[in-house]
C-alpha cells in the first residue's frame, strides 16, 4: 500500500544550495495514524535534510519494527532503506556503516525496539560511538502491537488500557550519557523549531548522535493520564538550551550575551551554538548533564534540548583505523594477495 | 608377546593435562613426521576448561594417507596421571606406553602384553633446567626427543623445525634443542631395538601441507575479497577470526597510510555479528560471521531476513557436538537441519560442505562469488575436526586472473543507461535472481526499501496474496538455480554395476574412503559420492537412484543429510540406510567398516535385496 | 440477469477502513448468523498497521456446516472507498453490492450482473447522531441493520446482542439499537424483495459456540493449571496473554487477599519470555510462552536447552505468514520444520496442532500434562485464521474428576524412601523419562544440577563419549514414548477399498472435509486423516501405508509436514503428493477440490498407478 | 569430571546455628585455574551462606555461560543450580523466582555474559527489581574463550593478547544505579573482608542486589598492564566505606564516632551498618553514588563496599501482587475453575 505522492513539482518552491526542494526529501505517504507523532519527526527530519543540503542518495536509512521504524518509507526516497527486524537497526547500522563511510546514516527506532528487545544493540552501538544518527521516536508504548506499555512509560502513567505502569521507567538519555554516548539529545515532536536544529546537530557530528524523540501515539497512549501525551508533554516540557546550527558554509552572525552561550565545534566544522538559560551549566560534562536531567525529573519536568556533546571521543572507523576509501569500493586489486603470496603460505605450512 | 611392528602405520596418543604447554610440542611431533613425507593426522582431543584437565593428542601415521581416525591406540605418551589408567588399558595388545618414570608405576599396572617405556621426564628436566616455567614446557619436549629415537626419525626434523619456530628469537630455541636431545639420547641409552613402531622417510605428501581448517577458511575470506566480518567469541569458530585478523595485517594495510581494507567487529553477541555482516552485504562489502552451534540458533531471526530480502552474507558455522551447549570441545555434523531450514516461515539456505582445509580455502572464497551471485545467505559447514585440526591435503592455488562475481549489480551507468522500469526484486533473466543497487549510486535512481514484511517486485510493502506468492515462488526458482552453481559432488566409480554406494560429506570424508578400501579387500566393492552443497544437484540424485543400495554416513544422531536428500527430492528412505556416528570424536574407518559389513550382512541373511 | 438465490449458503465480505470501528458491528451480525442457529465462519482480514487501511471481514454462512473458507463473494458490503472499484469486481456475477449511497457511484461501475444496493449511511447517521465519534462508529450498525431486513434476521436477535453487550452502561445500547431500526427500516423501505439471500432459523447448532483460537488457548492454560507466563508483544500471539489475563482476573485471584495466583510477565523480548517460562518450568511451576514465528526464531537456542535439560515448558505458536517479518496479519502454517527441529544439534520437539478453539482450549490444557510427563518443550501449533478469528465449535468440558499429570517429580518422602541412588537422568523405568526433583524439596537429598552442558544420569558434566551417546539415545526413547501419549489423529473411512486419502492439520481441516464432500459429489470417495500430533503414530503411518494414493494438504510453500513424515518415517516420498496453498489467506474447499481433482486427473492420463 | 570432596566431617568444625558446617556449604572441587579469581568470589559466597545460617537446600543457584557461570558447581551442592544459556540468567532466574517466591536466588554471571549478550536482560531484571542475589564475577575478559577483552575491560588495558583495549568501558555498577536498581555494591575477590558481607546484605535484601566483583583472571588478564589485575586492583581501590551486616537475630553492639555510620534496615530486618570515610556520602542517595563513582574513576581510583541501597522500591512479586504461597505449591484446586464455571463461558459464547 506504499505509493509515492505525485511528482509535479511548483515552480515556485524553495529551493536549497543543490537546487532541490523540500519535496525531493520526502517519501512515500505515511500510512500512521493521522495525528501520530511520528510524521511530525519524519516531517523535522525531511526539514534538517532540505536545510543541510544533503544529497539524498548519500544517505542510507535503517530501521527496526515498529509503527517508528515504519518511517524512513516516508522520507528521502531518494535514499535507500533497511527496515530490519525488531530491535536490531544498530548491528545493521553497524554493518552498513563499515562498508562505507562516506554516506551518512540515520537509524530509526522505537521505544519498544530499543529499550527492551534492542537494550542490548543500543548500548554496544553507544559504546562502539558509531557514526550514525540514532532517532528513537519515543511515545512510552508498543504502537504497532497497539499500546502494551513499553520500559520507557513512566512509573504510574495509564494509556488507553487503563492499567497504571507499574514499573520503573528506562531514561534512554541517562542511559546513552552512562554508557558513553558522544552526543545526546532530546527534542518532542510537538516542537519544531527545537528538533530540526538537534537533528541538523547529529548530521554533522562525528560518532553516534543519540535523539530521544517524544513522539505521542495519539491512538494508545495520548490519554490524559499518560505522561508522554502531547499535553502533558507540552505542559511539563523545559528546555536546557535553545539552539543554533551553523554550518560550515555560514558564519556566525548573532551576538548574545556573555556567559549565556557556550560554542561547539562539530568534526566537520559546523558549529553549534548554544544559548542557556543556566551559564553554569556544562554540556560537555558527563556529570553535569546526568545531574541536570535528576534535578528536573524530580522537579516533575522533562528536559530537552543537545544534553551532551564530546567530540572527543573517536568514531568506530577511526578506532579500527580502517581505510578512508569505502571498504564497498575496493576491488580484486586492492583485495586479493595474489597467487605468488600463496605459494609462501604454502612454504611455512610444510 | 607379540609387540606391534609397524612401518608408517600406527595410532600415537599422547595425554596430558590441558593448559600445561603440551600443545606445541605435540604440535612438534606430528610436523616432523610430516616432514618425513609420511602422511600423518592429529586430531586434538580436550576439554572446555582452560586449565588442569585431560587433554588427549591422538596422532595417525599412515603411509597409505589414510587420513580419517582410525580406532586403537598403539603407542600411548602417558603423561596426565588422572587418566594414566585409563590410558593404559586403552591400548591395543602389543602396544607401547611411555611414562614419565620419575615416579614409579602403580603396582595395578600388570598387562603382559604392552611394552613400558619410562623416561624420567621430570628428572632428567630437573637436571638440566632451572626455571620452573621452561622446565614444565621442556618435560614435554623430551619426550618427542625420545620418540624420535624410538620410532627412528632424523632428529634433525624436529631440531630445524625448532629452529625455525624461534627464528626471531634463537635464545629461546637452544634449550628446546637440548631438551630434544636429551630425550633422545635418554632412549637410545635405554631402550635400543624396544619399539617396533618405525617412520621411514617417503615423497609420498608431494607438495602438500599441513593446516588447519579455520586457518584456511580465513585465508579463502581473504582471498575472496571479505573486507567486514562480524563475530563473537565461540569455541571452535574463534580461531577463524584470529587468522583472519592475522592474515589481514598480513595482506590488508594500506602501505601508505597503515589504514586497514578490513573491519573485524567483535560484537556484542551472535545477533549482533550477524546484523552486522548482512548490513555490510547490503551495502556492497563482501561481509561473513564464524560462529558455532548456538551462534546459529541465535542467529536465526537474521538468516530468514537475509533469505527473504535476498542479502549475501556468508555464515561459517564451525559445528560442535549439540544440542544446546552441549560438548563444545567435541565434534559432529549435527546442524545442517538447523542451518538448511534456518527461521519460521519457509526458508532455505545453501550450504557448502568442505572436507579438508584446501577446500575451506576453496569454498570459503567460492561462498562469496555464490552468495553475491545468488542474493542469498551461503552457510559453509565445517566442523571442529576439521577447523582445529591440522590436515594434510593438497596445496592452496589461486588463479590470478580470477574475478570476483559480484553479481547483478547495477552501476551508475547501468542505472542510467537502461531504459526498462527496474525492480529491486523483478527477475528479468528467469533464473529468479533479480538486480540490485548499492546505496549512494545514482541521485536519483536506484535507491530501494529493503524490508523483511512481504514486497512488490519494485520493493514496495504489501499484503496481496498473489504479489507475495509470486515473490515465494521466485525464489524457489532461484533456488533452482542454485543447483547449478553450487559445488558438484565428487564421485568414485569402482563398480560399474552400481550395487552399493556410499554418501558422505565434510569430514567423514577421510575414514569413508579408507572404510571403501577395507571393504574392498574384504570383496566389497563400492563406489561413492562426497556430496559438497546443499541444494543437491540432479547428478546426486542420478547416483543414488541408480545404485541399488545407498549407505549415508553422517557425523549426526538424526540422520540430518538423509532427511535432506530424501525432503527435497523423491529418494525413496527406504533405499538410503544411515551410519551415524554421533559420539563427539571424529569418525573412524573401523567404525564404518564394520556398520556396513553388518548392515550387508542383516540385509542377506534378511534374504531379500529390494530392487 | 439471475440474482444468487440462496438460503443459508453465501459468502458476505465487509469492505471497511481499518480503526474505524467497524469490527464491533461485523462481529454483531456473525453473531446473529450464529444465534439463528445457523453455521458461520467470520474471517477477519486485517493490513499491519494501525487506522486508515483497508480491512475485510469475511463471512461465510453455511446450513451444511462448512467452516472452512468458501472461494467467491456473494455479497459485499463495500464501506471502503479505496478499494470500492477492487470489491464490486471481486463479486460473484449475480451478487450484492451494498454500498453508501450517501455518495454516488462511480461512473465505471457498470456491471450488468451486480444487484446494487444503495444505502445512504452517511446521511441517516448525520441526520440521527450529532456526536461525531459515535456517528463514525454507528454508521456501522446501521447497514447491519440493513443487513437484517436484507437477510430476512429477526432484528431481536441483533437487539439482544446489543443489550447483552451494554448490560452494564445500557445508555450505550440505545443509539446502537436506534442505529440498527435506521437500517432496517431504510432497507425495507427501498429494497423490499431485492436480496436472495435468506437466513432462516434453524438448530443445526446445537450446543455449539463462536470462540477465537486465542481465548481458548488462554482458558486451557487457566485449565491445565498455569501458573506463570512470560510473553512479549506480537501479532497474532498476544490476544493469548491479554485473554489469559483477563480470565486470571476472574478466576486467580485470592478471594481473601487478593492476590493473584498467576505471574504474567511482559518480558523485553522473545528470548527472555522463554527464559522466563523455562526458569519457571524447572522450578516446577507450569508455564509457558505465547508467540509467532519471529519468535520463534529467537527462542530457538533456549528450545534447545529445554529439549537436552529435558524441561516441560509449552510454547505456542499463532503462526503468521513468513518468512522473515513477513505478512504479519495473514495466516500460514510455516513453521513446523522450524518448530520440530528447532535448534542446533540433534534436537527434536513434539507439536500439536489444534483445528478448532475446542481443540485449543483441550490440546491447550493436554500440553501441560504432556510436557510434565515427557519433560520437553510441547508446542502448541496454531494460526492466525484459529488464533484470532471466532469459529463454531463444540462446547468446552472440564471433567472435574481430572487431576493434572506432574509425570516423574520426587517429593520429599520419595526421596526419604528410595533405596536406590537417585539419577536426574537415569532411566530407571525405560520409557526414556527419568525421575526430576523441584529445587527446596529436601535438605539433603535430591538436589542436582540441571545443564545445557553434556550430563552423566547424575546430572555431573561429562565430556565421555559413552555416556554423551547413551543419553542422547535415551532421547530417542523417550522420543518413541512420546508417540504413545500425544493426542491420536482422526480418522474418516468412507472408501473401505483405501484408493485415495486425504491428510491435513489445524486450520486445514474444515476446508478438507467440505473438499472431501465435494469430491464425493463428483464421485471421488476418499479418506481422511487429521493429524493431531508429532511425532507420527504408528496409526498414522498405517493409515498412509494402507493406501494407494495420499495427498497432504497444507497452508505452506515447501510442504513441512510432508517433510516430517517422511524424514521421520519410511514412507515413500511419491506416494505424498501435496495440495500447498500458501498465499496468506486461509486454505478454501475451492482450491483443495480443484488442486486435487487436477492431480487425479493427470495422475489418470498419465496412465500408471504406482502400487 | 565433577567429582565432589570427600563427605568425612572433622568433628570439630566450627557449626553454625543450623548445625552445619562450612563444608556443607561446599560443593564440587573446582576446575578453574589454580588462583582463578572466581575462587575466591566462591569462597566469599559459601562464607556468607555458611555465616548467614542459610539452609542450603533453601538456595537456587543460576548462571548463564562463562568460567564464572561455572562456579555454581564448586559451592552448595545441597542446592538446585541451573547452569542456563550464555548470558541468559536473568530470565531463568525470573522465571524460577515466579514459581516459588520462598527460597533465595543467586545469580552468577560474567562480565562478557552479563555487559554484552546479556545486557538487556541484565537490565530489565534490574528494572523489574526482580529479587535476586545478582553476582557478576568481573575479569574484564571472556576468559572461558581464552581472553578477549570484555566490554568492562578498561579502554587502553592490556591482557595477555598484548593489543590494548581500543573501546571504553562500560561501569556495571553505574549503569545498575542509572537502571534503578535498589542494592549496588563492589567487591574485589581478593579483599574477602569486604566481600562477604556485601553477599550478606544481598541476601537480606528484597529486589535485585547486584555486585561487580573484581575477580581476576590469572591465565588471560593478570598481566602488568591490565586493570584487571590483583595488582593493579590492590593499588587502585579505594573503599568507599567499610561495612557490617547485622543479621536480624542479632544485637547491633559497637558503636561508632558520630556522624560517620549509616544504618540501612534491611527488609527481613536485618541492618547493615557502614562506616564511612566521608561522612558526607549518602549510600541511599542515587546521584550521590554515581558522582561519588565518577569522582574516584577520574582519580584512577576503583571504588568498592556498598555503593547504592534503596529499599523502597518493590520488587517483582510485590509489583505483581502475586500470592504470598509458592505458586509452584498450587493444585488443581487451588488453579482449575471447574465444569460449572467453564459451562458459564460456553453459554457467554452463544
Ligand atoms: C521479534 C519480534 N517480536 C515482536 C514483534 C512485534 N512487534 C512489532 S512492532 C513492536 C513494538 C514496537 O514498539 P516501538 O518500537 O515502541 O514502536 P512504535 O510502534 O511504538 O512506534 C513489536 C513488539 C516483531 N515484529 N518481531
Ligand atoms: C551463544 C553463545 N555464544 C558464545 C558462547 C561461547 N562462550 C562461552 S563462555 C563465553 C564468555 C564468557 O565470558 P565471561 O562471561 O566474562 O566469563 P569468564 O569466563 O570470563 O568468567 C563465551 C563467549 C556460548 N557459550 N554461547
Ligand atoms: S498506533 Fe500510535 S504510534 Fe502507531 S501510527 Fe498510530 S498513533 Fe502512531
Ligand atoms: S581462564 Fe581465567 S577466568 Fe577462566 S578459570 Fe582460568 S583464570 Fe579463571
Ligand atoms: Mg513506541
Ligand atoms: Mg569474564
Amino acid at each position: 500500500m506504499t505509493s509515492t505522492k505525485p511528482a509535479f513539482r511548483h515552480p515556485k518552491l524553495a529551493q536549497n544550495s543543490l537546487g532541490l526542494t523540500r519535496k525531493d526529501y520526502e517519501g512515500a505517504v505515511s500510512t500512521l495514524c493521522a495525528g501520530c507523532g511520528h510524521d511530525s519527526t519524519t516531517n523535522a527530519i525531511i526539514q534538517a535534510c532540505f536545510e543541510l543540503n544533503i544529497e539524498p542518495h548519500r544517505v542510507a536509512k535503517m530501521s527496526g519494527i515498529g509503527c517508528s521504524s515504519k518511517t524512513p518509507a516516508y522520507f528521502l526516497d531518494r535514499s535507500h532503506g533497511f527496515n530490519a527486524v525488531h530491535g536490531r537497526m544498530p548491528s545493521i547500522a553497524t554493518g552498513a556503516n563499515m562498508a562505507n563511510r562516506d554516506l551518512l546514516y540515520i537509524g530509526i527506532s522505537g521505544d519498544g525496539d530499543t529499550a527492551s528487545i534492542g537494550m542490548g544493540q543500543f548500548a554496544h552501538a553507544l559504546r562502539r560511538n558509531l557514526n550514525l544518527n540514532y532517532i528513537c521516536m519515543n511515545n512510552g508504548c508498543y504502537g504497532l502491537t497497539k499500546g502494551q506499555d513499553s520500559a520507557t512509560a513512566d512509573m504510574g502513567s495509564t494509556g488507553k488500557r487503563g492499567i497504571p505502569n507499574p514499573y520503573a521507567s528506562i531514561d534512554l538519555c541517562e542511559l546513552a550519557i552512562e554508557l558513553g554516548a558522544s552526543y545526546v539529545a532530546r527534542g518532542f515532536s510537538g516542537d519544531k523549531k527545537q528538533l530540526v536544529p538537534l537533528i541538523k546537530g547529529a548530521f554533522a557530528h562525528s560518532g553516534l548522535a543519540f535523539i530521544d524523540v517524544i513522539s505521542p501515539c495519539v491512538t494508545f497512549n495520548n490519554t490524559s493520564t499518560s505522561t508522554k501525551s502531547y499535553e502533558y508533554v507540552r505542559e511539563h516540557i523545559e528546555a536546557t538550551n535553545t539552539f543554533d546550527f551553523i554550518p560550515l558554509q555560514r558564519e556566525i552572525l548573532t551576538d548574545y550575551a556573555e556567559g549565556t552561550t557556550q560554542e561547539v565545534i562539530m568534526h566537520d566544522g559546523s558549529i553549534i551554538h548554544l544559548h542557556k538559560v543556566d551559564s553554569k551549566e556544562d554540556v560537555t560534562n558527563r556529570l553535569n548533564s546526568v545531574n541536570k536531567l535528576e534535578e528536573e525529573k524530580a522537579k516533575g519536568r522533562l528536559l530537552t534540548g543537545l544534553l551532551y556533546v564530546n567530540q572527543q571521543i573517536r568514531e568506530t572507523h577511526d578506532i579500527l583505523n580502517t581505510s578512508l576509501r569505502p571498504l564497498n569500493s575496493l576491488t580484486e586489486n586492492d583485495l586479493c594477495p595474489g597467487n605468488t603470496e600463496l605459494q609462501k603460505i604454502n612454504d611455512s605450512l610444510r | 608377546m607379540n609387540r606391534i611392528e609397524s612401518v608408517n602405520d600406527f595410532v600415537i596418543r599422547f595425554a596430558n593435562v590441558n593448559g600445561s604447554g603440551s600443545a606445541s610440542a605435540n604440535n612438534l611431533f606430528a610436523r616432523a613426521v610430516f616432514r618425513a613425507g609420511v602422511p600423518v593426522s592429529p586430531k586434538n582431543i580436550f576439554p572446555s576448561n582452560i586449565q588442569g584437565l585431560p587433554t588427549w593428542y591422538e596422532v595417525r601415521v599412515s603411509g597409505d594417507g589414510f587420513l580419517g581416525r582410525r580406532g586403537g591406540i598403539d603407542m600411548t605418551v602417558a603423561i596426565n596421571g588422572q587418566t594414566m589408567q585409563k590410558d593404559y588399558h586403552d591400548l591395543l595388545p602389543g602396544g607401547y606406553y611411555l611414562y614419565d618414570s620419575s615416579k614409579q608405576l602403580p603396582e595395578d599396572f600388570q598387562r603382559d602384553d604392552v611394552i613400558v617405556i619410562g623416561i624420567p621426564l621430570t628428572r632428567l628436566c630437573s637436571e638440566e633446567f632451572s626455571n620452573p616455567k621452561l622446565r614444565q614446557l621442556l618435560k614435554n619436549i623430551i619426550y618427542v626427543g625420545a620418540l624420535a629415537f624410538l620410532l627412528d626419525i632424523e632428529l634433525a626434523l624436529f631440531t630445524d623445525s625448532v629452529t625455525r619456530q624461534f627464528k626471531k628469537k634463537p635464545k629461546l630455541a637452544e634449550p628446546n634443542i637440548r631438551a630434544l636431545e636429551i630425550g633422545f639420547n635418554y632412549a637410545s641409552e635405554h631402550y635400543q631395538d624396544t619399539c617396533g613402531l618405525t617412520i621411514t622417510k617417503t615423497d609420498k605428501l608431494g607438495d602438500d601441507i599441513l593446516m588447519d581448517g579455520n586457518s584456511a577458511f580465513a585465508l579463502g575470506a581473504i582471498y575472496g575479497g571479505a573486507t567486514v566480518a562480524g563475530w563473537y567469541p565461540i569455541t571452535p569458530s574463534t580461531s577463524v577470526i584470529e587468522a583472519f585478523d592475522r592474515y589481514s595485517k598480513t595482506f590488508r594495510i594500506e602501505k601508505d597510510t597503515g589504514r586497514s581494507k578490513v573491519a573485524i567487529l567483535q560484537a556484542e553477541d551472535e545477533l549482533a555479528a550477524i546484523g552486522i555482516a548482512i548490513g555490510a552485504a547490503w551495502n556492497g562489502s563482501r561481509s561473513f560471521t564464524p560462529t558455532s552451534g548456538p551462534g546459529i540458533s541465535l542467529m536465526n531471526e537474521f538468516l530468514g531476513l537475509a533469505y527473504f530480502a535476498e542479502i549475501p552474507v556468508v555464515v561459517v558455522d564451525i559445528q560442535r557436538a549439540g544440542p544446546s551447549t552441549g560438548m563444545p570441545t567435541r565434534t559432529q555434523q549435527a546442524d545442517l537441519l538447523s542451518c538448511a531450514y534456518a527461521s519460521h516461515g519457509d526458508t532455505k539456505n545453501v550450504l557448502l560442505f568442505p572436507c579438508d582445509p584446501r577446500e575451506c580455502f576453496e569454498l570459503g572464497a567460492a561462498a562469496f562469488d555464490l552468495a553475491e551471485r545468488l542474493q542469498t545467505p551461503i552457510i559453509v559447514m565445517s566442523d571442529l575436526d576439521l577447523g582445529m585440526n591440522d590436515h594434510v591435503c593438497g596445496p592452496l592455488s589461486w588463479d590470478d586472473s580470477r574475478k570476483y562475481d559480484r553479481g547483478k549489480v547495477l552501476s551508475y551507468e547501468d542505472l542510467e543507461t537502461r531504459h526498462e522500469k527496474w525492480g529491486r526484486y523483478l527477475d528479468v533473466d528467469g533464473d529468479g535472481i533479480c538486480f540490485r543497487t548499492y546505496p549512494g549510486t545514482h541521485p536519483t535512481k536506484g535507491a530501494y526499501f529493503t524490508r523483511g514484511t512481504s514486497h512488490t517486485e519494485y520493493s514496495a510493502y504489501t499484503e496481496e496474496s498473489s504479489v507475495y506468492k509470486a515473490g515465494m515462488e521466485r525464489l524457489l526458482v532461484k533456488w533452482d538455480t542454485a543447483k547449478t552453481l553450487v559445488p558438484s559432488p565428487r564421485t568414485k566409480i569402482r563398480d560399474p554395476k552400481k550395487n552399493i554406494a556410499l554418501v558422505f560429506y565434510g569430514t567423514t570424508t577421510h575414514a569413508a574412503y579408507e572404510a571403501m578400501a577395507r571393504l574392498e579387500k574384504r570383496g566389497t566393492v563400492t563406489n561413492s559420492m562426497r556430496i559438497r552443497a546443499f541444494p543437491f544437484q540432479d547428478e546426486v540424485i542420478n547416483f543414488i537412484d541408480q545404485h541399488q543400495q545407498v549407505f549415508v554416513i553422517e557425523q549426526n544422531r538424526d540422520a540430518q543429510l538423509r532427511t535432506l536428500l530424501i525432503a527435497e527430492n523423491s529418494i525413496s528412505p527406504t533405499k538410503l540406510q544411515s551410519v551415524l556416528n554421533f559420539d563427539g570424536l571424529p569418525i573412524t574407518a573401523d567404525f564404518i567398516t564394520e556398520k556396513i559389513s553388518a548392515l550387508l550382512e542383516a540385509g542377506s541373511t534378511a534374504g531379500k535385496k529390494q530392487p
